[in-house]
């Protein structure tokens, strides 16, 4: 438990201090400070977690399904703190931003991994609730630090937008809560997940279908699936890189996260009834259209950090439809993925933040020949390309390995859908990346001092977990698998 | 064993020493066909004895390989001959190739002859080699058709087998053997150069076929490369005589039965001779793409008889 | 000697690749490394593997393990059987050529500015990925080392990414290859599904319903066929070969493409069990017509690489023609035959693996010394180079399967096979087969034509251009690569008895029977089915060969000493000939795109009669480009276009797509 | 069973709960924004008053508290805090002409028919506390997504937004006898940290397109044509 605490105090101090931090030069560093504790903890939490299977107390819940994901966070909250920390010094001594709203940034910064981490440990569906619309006002800010009209309109829909959803979502929650009164007494526990999980066949499956169904859009607008996703690549464009890292890498997956659970009360509600499998097929519905859909924008994109933000979508559709099909297989995979994932992305968008320094610039067409100008960041954008594209021996290969065959034995006509979206990502990632990579270097474009070591750092994991899985991850994998599907894999 | 062995050894000594009298009797029958008393039955001996020591003249741009070809040319195409029983069935130099071998073989020297005509880099023997090239990929996909009617009747792709087959089998009317042997025919007008593909009396520049290739050679060499491709016309006209009329030729290797085989052979390579130099005064040369569509006709006959074997004569 | 030293050679050369990567990371500070010592570790490898290979066919049986990699349920499972033997040994041999080949090669890189640590790290890493993908017994590892394969050959393609065309190349190769790959992998996932389990084994224990077993043949088709570049999924091939370094373009051609083959044959005949006829119809169908256009496309090539890259395309269709036939007569219960026109087909892998390696080195040494990789600037290269002018000879015979080479031999093995065709029930087979055979003869005959062009036009005649004239002969490790290459051309031409006898184990492991009648008559003689139905001497062959020309030689040489006088060439008494008066591959080509020009799509412009400079141009394109390809990627342009209005920029239109899904959904529900 | 058996206190919820409804038309149809703004105010406080009620009739005390909050909130606080911004935006005499009003009415009497129709079966089991305000509730949170799809004004939009939650206590306290106080509790805060960021968003909006309608934030679109570059 004072583990728990430790992860979730240390940002929420972080926060006030560096609010009240006055010089700059020291944010930086105590930023990344924060995160390393937080880290610490995390870890610390894990391995109780690893120890006794389960903590839960004072509204909160850590289980294997969400600890890896508090590690996760707390993981690519530091390297991206590391990022971020020359990174921003470098847009201030640009004169991009003001002093005051880099102390934003930071409070801001430790700010959303609060909420991250609240998100992740609660066992509240109210708190939970609460939790991601706090991620959202923690950000919206930071999307519009620039205060270009691009910014501050980017802004404002990710605001209006992710509002909406959030605010249907919490009607969501409203039914839950009414559904799970006719079965819990007390009233305080109605919206305790545990409790509700233990006596999901008993909550009222018509007044369920309902609210999962506002659950599933408000959360799905956070997670991104088409139609509700045209905040993120706005957002994700204009904001500092290191929040697209986050965006990307952390809330996407919180979100989805949320909508797994709800999935499994909802489960557990209509397994009786007609329909058993209706939240996974909406689920399977809105990962496929997203999928498909983000590939098919990948092949118009102009703005580099736009572009990466579609093959976000496009991943979170993979997981959506993965959790969708359900069976211990798919559900393993989607895991993972949601592990590779975040790792892989996040460190392109470091990467693409070093290109858009060097380059001056996120339009595509002005970013050019960057291994000839400098190694370094051109072939990790390659090599991060690589991986996201699901090639061996990276990570998200072994989840898509995965995610095809379990598709292939359960619903076969589907891989049909899934490969050629596969390959018009591919196509539409790789027609824009070659230029950009290869080629002569372009006239006047001087190499910027960058750090690699996120980069680095999590390159190296993802191509860790393609070639070998650690033992203590496959257990937390499975056991998460094992609470999500009730089979367990190993 | 090393009795056979001699008797194939003579066989192939024979094919050599028969090839230029074929020539020669060829032309001779043209000649009386256009009222010409024309050149001594023995004229073909004597111009290759007049070239083999005559001194040889090599172009600056030729290269080794120039000077390599004809013996490479002239020895595959005796190899090959050597193994298409002439008098004698059965020899154990037959069991060296098949048919597919045969044709392998004509291929090496037609490879060599191609390169050759190429070598010294005058355009009149890239214009032959790319023609021959052009010619033989059409015909080799016929004779091969061809030949596979026959092995496919026989069950095997070696000479002695289909022969022997075929005499097993006494006189039948095959269909199959038919378009076989027209196909075959067809191809051997084409592979040995004769009109109406190309003639092999012509120096017109923009006509030549084979000749284009041996434009530059002279001497010995040129007597070799004559020699073979004199060789090569023996080889179709037994394939064709022995092939399809096998009846005759020695089935074991006594002495009569070598020479009634000699005498039959003869005969036959006298009538196909006939039959030849009667087309060639006939028929008059073909331009360069009409070939395909003569070729194209062969390939077609094969097909047939390909076709006729398998559903007329082995179905059902 | 026991079955484990044929898991340590294999582990050993997987080391050997791994450490030639390894160590070219130094190269970028020390160009010497990747000359000195990577590509000498690369040629070691193959050593490793050939050894390896040649321990696993004599020895015979299978030997397994595992390696504490992959997914946590399943452990990246290694199996060393014959079939695996025998493509490590193809794989070595050419490998090892290469190691003596690449030092001298790479040399030219040293002054560039592209990367030396990629070019060897990515060299190492591929070998490394197609050893695994012969050594893998589960699908798991096959996919990983599947798709290192395809991605390091991908980097070496864009290994000069400066040319916007390798660029281009690249991207449709691993484009290509991507989609691939997860054909195989769905194919993998149908048998997995059945055989509850990912390894192999269990896989091979699976009993499949003929409808999932066709589709799963369907998919491993798909995807081993699009690496294999069979028609119409070749079109990466042309294009990515020779954008490579050439020792490369060597290696994808003469091997990758073979371990596409080794994984069809995995999949289809050993994993996929009961085989159907219908499949091998298929096969055949596919395999000709990519046998013959390949060809065609070749012999219309002006560009040295890119011909060969075609002729791969072809032969590679002429080995899948074999397994068809393979497939036939398995499936219709001539075990006999199957296997024969099954070890025809290894046979010719092998031989394509070496003669064409041996090619794309040759080019290599032209490209090298010349600077040239266009027949219409060559000629005259015999006298310039040599050596490589030799071995270039030995591997155009071979390839044009002509006796006494290698090339002849598998060929002859195809039409053995193909005319046992009576032996089948169904009067349609008997009918289509030799059909087929009549292709594969049109394609021997169209091969024979396209290496007459390539060799007559780069090698003999005049130079046609300055720096050709001035062309020098490679390194000497250089001519020794491609003369171990030539020298087991021959080889593998003069004695086919005992290579067969090699081969034979396989066909036993996979099918159940070998070819006893082969070696019956003595090593002399190859007898595939029987003494009576056909037989081919190849050693007698080259022997009387070599013999006749000798004395012929002799004789001449001692009655008529060697008077001989230069002279300009006669030419029907024209002008003396300037190498610009020489035929052209070009017009060399011309009858044939007359004849069958329909097959292509041909823009040609004649020169009008008053041209001041007059000028010929021709541009000949691939149909499938037309048919398959340019529609596809419009589909998806169109389908984009439409796709991005929903990024319409309006917050308003968002929200109202939030409320349409709400409503929908609840409507949907309810 | 009819509304006459009802206890005269559950009446009256149903009476505040169709007035609230009302007032979310009102807000649709409004095209003074000052008033849009009272009438807001008016929703918020039939809300609380709602809560107030349903705490009297029933036994959960922390309603009384949650009503209390509410009242401040979305009755006082929120309609204070937007009065200040219009007038420092000076949009006191802003008046937006609503396109098609007839339809969008027509929309959200389509809405209110669908949300009801929606509720049925729940309400068909008996399950709701009080007869079907879930089906209200709902149609007022619609009704102000709805709002949000139609209004250009950004001020305008934001009141849509906040209607939208009005619609959400409503459901809560009318659906169930409100939520857990802790959830309440982070609710509130949100929704007045989210006015906060609301406030400070109308002042960048402006200074970046000198103007509130949001038709006009349209730069980040890729709708538009371009040649896509081949690739390599």
């Amino acid at each position: 438990m004072t583990a728990l605490l430790l992860t979730l105090l240390a940002p929420l101090l972080g926060g006030l201090t560096l609010a009240l931090l006055r010089p700059l030069a020291l944010a930086g560093w105590f930023n990344l400070a924060v995160s390393l504790i937080t880290l610490g903890g995390a870890a610390w939490l894990a391995w109780l977690v690893a120890v006794s299977g389960m903590i839960a107390g004072m509204g909160f819940r850590v289980d294997a399904f969400n600890v890896y994901l508090v590690v996760l966070t707390a993981f690519v909250g530091v390297t991206t703190s590391i990022f971020s920390r020359p990174y921003m010094r470098h847009v201030c001594s640009t004169g991009k931003i003001s002093a005051g709203s880099l102390r934003v940034y930071h409070s801001m910064y430790q700010a959303f991994m609060l909420t991250m981490l609240v998100a992740l440990t609660t066992d509240n569906l109210g708190v939970l609730w609460v939790a991601i619309e706090g991620a959202t006002l923690a950000t919206v800010l930071l999307v519009s630090l620039y205060r270009t009209p691009e910014a501050v309109e980017a802004a404002w829909k990710y605001f209006i937008l992710c509002g909406v959803g959030i605010a249907l979502a919490l009607f969501g929650t409203v039914l839950t809560y009414f559904a799970a009164q006719h079965v819990i007494a007390d009233p305080a526990a109605g919206l305790t997940w545990s409790a509700l999980y233990e006596r999901a066949h008993e909550l009222n499956p018509t007044v369920m279908r309902i609210a999962f169904v506002f659950l599933l859009v408000g959360y799905g607008t956070k997670v991104g699936l088409v139609p509700m996703h045209q905040w993120l690549p706005d957002a994700h464009s204009e904001g500092p890189t290191p929040m697209s890292a986050v965006l990307s890498g952390l809330l996407l997956n919180v979100a989805l996260y949320a909508v797994v659970r709800l999935k499994m009360l909802v489960d557990g509600s209509l397994a009786e009834t007609a329909t058993p499998h209706l939240a996974g097929s909406l689920l399977m519905g809105f990962g496929l259209v997203s999928f498909t859909v983000a590939g098919l924008f990948l092949h118009r994109q102009r703005d580099i950090k736009r572009m990466f933000s579609y093959s976000s979508i496009e991943h979170m559709g993979l997981m959506t439809f993965a959790f969708g099909l359900g069976g211990s297989l798919a559900t393993f995979g989607a895991l993972l993925h949601m592990l590779v994932h975040s790792l892989t992305k996040s460190a392109i968008f470091v990467t693409v933040g070093h290109a858009t320094h060097l380059a001056g610039t996120q339009a595509i067409e002005r970013i050019r020949g960057l291994i000839r100008t400098q190694p370094a960041i051109g072939w990790s954008l390659l090599f991060g390309v690589v991986a996201i594209a699901g090639f061996p021996p990276f990570g998200v290969f072994t989840s898509e390995f995965l995610l095809l065959t379990a598709t292939m034995q359960s619903q076969p006509w589907f891989t049909v859908a899934l490969v050629s979206g596969l390959a018009v990502a591919f196509a539409g990632l790789f027609r824009h990346l070659h230029p950009m990579v290869y080629g002569a270097a372009p006239e006047g474009q001087q190499p910027v001092q960058a750090n690699m070591l996120p980069v680095l750092l999590h390159l190296g994991l993802v191509l860790w977990l393609g070639l070998s899985i650690p033992d203590f991850l496959a257990t937390w994998l499975d056991r998460a698998t094992g609470l999500i599907t009730g089979t367990r894999l190993l | 064993m090393i009795y056979s062995w001699l008797i194939a050894l003579f066989q192939a000594l024979l094919y050599v020493a028969l090839a230029p009298l074929l020539i020669g009797w060829v032309r001779k029958v043209r000649a009386r066909l256009q009222n010409r008393r024309g050149a001594p039955l023995l004229q073909p001996y004597a111009d290759l004895r007049k070239l083999l020591i005559k001194e040889i003249r090599v172009p600056h741009t030729a290269s080794p390989l120039f000077r390599l070809a004809p013996y490479i040319v002239f020895v595959a195409t005796w190899l090959a001959a050597a193994t298409v029983p002439l008098v004698a069935l059965d020899l154990p130099i037959a069991q060296i190739a098949d048919i597919i071998v045969l044709v392998g073989l004509l291929g090496l020297a037609r490879f060599f002859l191609a390169l050759a005509g190429m070598d010294v880099g005058t355009a009149f023997g890239g214009m032959g080699a790319s023609r021959e090239m052009l010619i033989s990929a059409l015909a080799e996909p016929a004779m091969l058709m061809a030949v596979f009617t026959l092995a496919m009747t026989a069950h095997s792709t070696s000479l002695v087998s289909v022969m022997s087959h075929h005499l097993a089998d006494g006189f039948l009317l095959r269909p199959s053997y038919l378009f076989a042997f027209g196909a075959l025919v067809l191809v051997a007008l084409a592979e040995c150069s004769r009109i109406p593909v190309d003639n092999p009396t012509t120096h017109l520049e923009l006509t030549m076929v084979h000749e284009a290739m041996l434009l530059e050679y002279s001497g010995r060499h040129l007597a070799l490369m004559e020699w073979a491709s004199q060789i090569k016309l023996l080889l179709y006209g037994v394939l064709i005589a022995n092939v399809f009329f096998p009846w005759g030729i020695g089935q074991d290797f006594g002495l009569l039965a070598l020479g009634i085989g000699l005498v039959v052979v003869l005969l036959k390579l006298a009538v196909l001779g006939l039959a030849l130099a009667t087309a060639e005064t006939t028929l008059a040369k073909m331009r360069l793409f009409r070939v395909p569509a003569f070729l194209n006709l062969a390939l077609l006959l094969a097909l047939l008889g390909l076709l006729s074997h398998v559903i007329l004569e082995v179905g059902a | 000697m026991s079955t484990h030293a044929v898991l340590l050679l294999a582990a050993l050369s997987v080391m050997l690749a791994l450490a030639a990567s390894a160590t070219s990371l130094l190269a970028s500070r020390e160009p010497r490394i990747l000359r000195l010592i990577a590509m000498p570790l690369i040629g070691f490898a193959g050593l490793a593997a050939v050894a390896a290979g040649l321990a696993a066919l004599i020895l015979g049986g299978s030997v397994t393990t595992t390696l504490p990699l992959g997914l946590p349920w399943m452990p990246w499972h290694i199996r060393i059987d014959a079939l695996s033997g025998l493509f490590l040994l193809l794989i070595g041999l050419v490998t090892s050529a290469i190691g003596i080949y690449a030092p001298a090669y790479v040399r030219d890189f040293e002054r560039g500015r592209d990367s030396l640590t990629a070019l060897g790290g990515f060299t190492g890493l591929f070998l490394t990925g197609m050893l695994l993908v012969v050594l893998a017994d589960d699908a798991f590892l096959f996919m990983v080392a599947w798709e290192l394969m395809s991605l390091s050959s991908y980097f070496l393609v864009a290994f000069q990414h400066e040319n916007a065309a390798n660029r281009r190349a690249a991207f449709l190769y691993l484009l290509m290859a991507h989609i691939g790959g997860l054909a195989i992998l769905l194919g993998f996932g149908v048998l997995a599904a059945f055989g509850h389990g990912f390894d192999f084994a269990s896989m091979r224990e699976a009993t499949l319903s003929p409808g999932w077993a066709s589709l799963a043949f369907a998919l491993a088709f798909l995807g081993f066929g699009m690496k294999a570049g069979l028609m119409p999924l070749h079109a990466w091939l042309p294009e990515a070969h020779p954008a490579a370094p050439s020792h490369i373009s060597a290696l994808m051609s003469g091997v990758m493409l073979k371990v596409a083959v080794y994984g069809f044959i995995r999949v289809v005949f050993d994993l996929t069990g009961q085989l159907q006829w219908q499949w091998g119809v298929v096969l055949i169908l596919i395999g000709s017509l990519s046998a013959l256009m390949g060809v065609l496309f070749a012999l219309m090539q002006t560009d040295l690489k890119r011909l060969l890259a075609y002729s791969s395309v072809e032969n590679l269709g002429i080995i899948f023609i074999a397994l068809g036939l393979a497939l036939v007569f398995l499936s219709t219960g001539h075990a006999l035959l199957g296997s024969l026109a099954f070890v025809a087909a290894l046979y010719h892998a092998i031989n394509h693996a070496l003669f064409k390696s041996l090619l794309f080195l040759g080019a290599g040494a032209i490209l090298h010394s010349a600077h040239e990789r266009d027949l219409e600037q060559m000629g005259g290269l015999l006298r310039r180079m040599p050596w490589t002018g030799s071995f270039f000879l030995i591997g155009s015979l071979s390839i044009s399967a002509l006796p006494p080479f290698n090339g002849f031999v598998s060929e002859w093995l195809i039409f053995q096979a193909a005319l046992q065709a009576w032996q089948l029930d169904s009067g349609v087979l008997r009918s289509l087969i030799p059909i087929a055979s009549a292709v594969l003869a049109l394609t021997g005959a169209l091969v024979a034509a396209t290496f007459v062009k390539v060799y007559g036009i780069a090698f003999l005649g005049q130079a046609r251009s300055r720096h050709v004239r001035h062309a020098r002969q490679g390194a000497l490790g250089m001519r020794v690569g491609q003369g171990l290459l030539a020298a087991l051309c021959v080889l593998f031409g003069v004695l086919p008895t005992q290579i067969i006898g090699l081969l034979e184990p396989v066909s036993a492991q996979m099918l159940g029977t070998g070819l006893p009648q082969a070696g019956a008559q003595g090593w002399l003689w190859l007898t595939p089915i029987s003494s009576e139905t056909a037989s081919y001497s190849a050693p007698l062959t080259i022997l009387l060969l070599a013999l006749i020309a000798g004395i012929a030689f002799w004789w001449f040489v001692r009655r008529a000493p060697r008077r001989m006088r230069r002279r300009d060439p006669w030419d029907c008494g024209f002008a003396p000939p300037s190498p610009r008066m020489q035929y052209t591959a070009t017009a060399f080509a011309q009858p044939m795109r007359r004849v069958f020009g329909m097959l292509f799509e041909i823009d040609e412009s004649r020169p009008a009669f008053d041209d001041a400079a007059p000028r010929y141009r021709l541009k000949l394109t691939d149909r499938a480009w037309g048919l398959l390809y340019l529609p596809v990627m419009q589909a998806v342009e169109a389908a984009s276009r439409r796709v991005v209005r929903l990024q319409s920029g309006n917050v308003r239109v968002y929200l109202g797509w939030t409320l349409a899904t709400l409503l929908v959904l609840l409507w949907i529900i309810s | 069973m009819s509304l006459t058996q009802l206890p005269v206190l559950q009446q009256f919820v149903l009476l505040l709960a169709a007035l609230a409804l009302f007032l979310s038309f009102v807000l649709l149809a409004q095209a003074r924004l000052v008033a849009a703004i009272h009438a807001f105010a008016w929703q918020g406080v039939l809300v609380s008053a709602v809560t107030l009620v349903v705490a009297l009739a029933g036994t959960a005390h922390h309603l009384y508290f949650s009503a209390a909050l509410t009242l401040a909130l979305k009755g006082l606080l929120i309609p204070w805090m937007l009065h200040r911004l219009v007038r420092r935006l000076s949009l006191s005499r802003h008046t937006e002409t609503l396109r098609w009003p007839a339809l969008v009415i027509m929309a959200a009497v389509l809405l209110v028919i669908f949300s009801y129709w929606l509720v049925e079966p729940m309400v068909a089991q008996d399950l709701a506390f009080t007869r079907n305000i879930v089906a209200v509730s709902l149609a007022v949170v619609l009704i102000g997504l709805l709002m949000m799809v139609f209004r250009q004004q950004a001020v305008a939009q934001v009141l849509g937004f906040m209607s939208m939650e009005n619609g959400l206590f409503l459901a809560a306290v009318s659906a169930t006898a409100g939520m857990p106080l802790v959830v309440e509790l982070g609710v509130a805060f949100d929704v007045l940290v989210a006015m906060v960021l609301f406030g400070v968003f109308f002042f960048q909006i402006r200074e970046s397109i000198d103007s509130l309608d949001v038709d006009r934030l349209n730069r980040l679109t890729e709708a538009v044509e371009i040649t896509g570059e081949r690739p390599g």
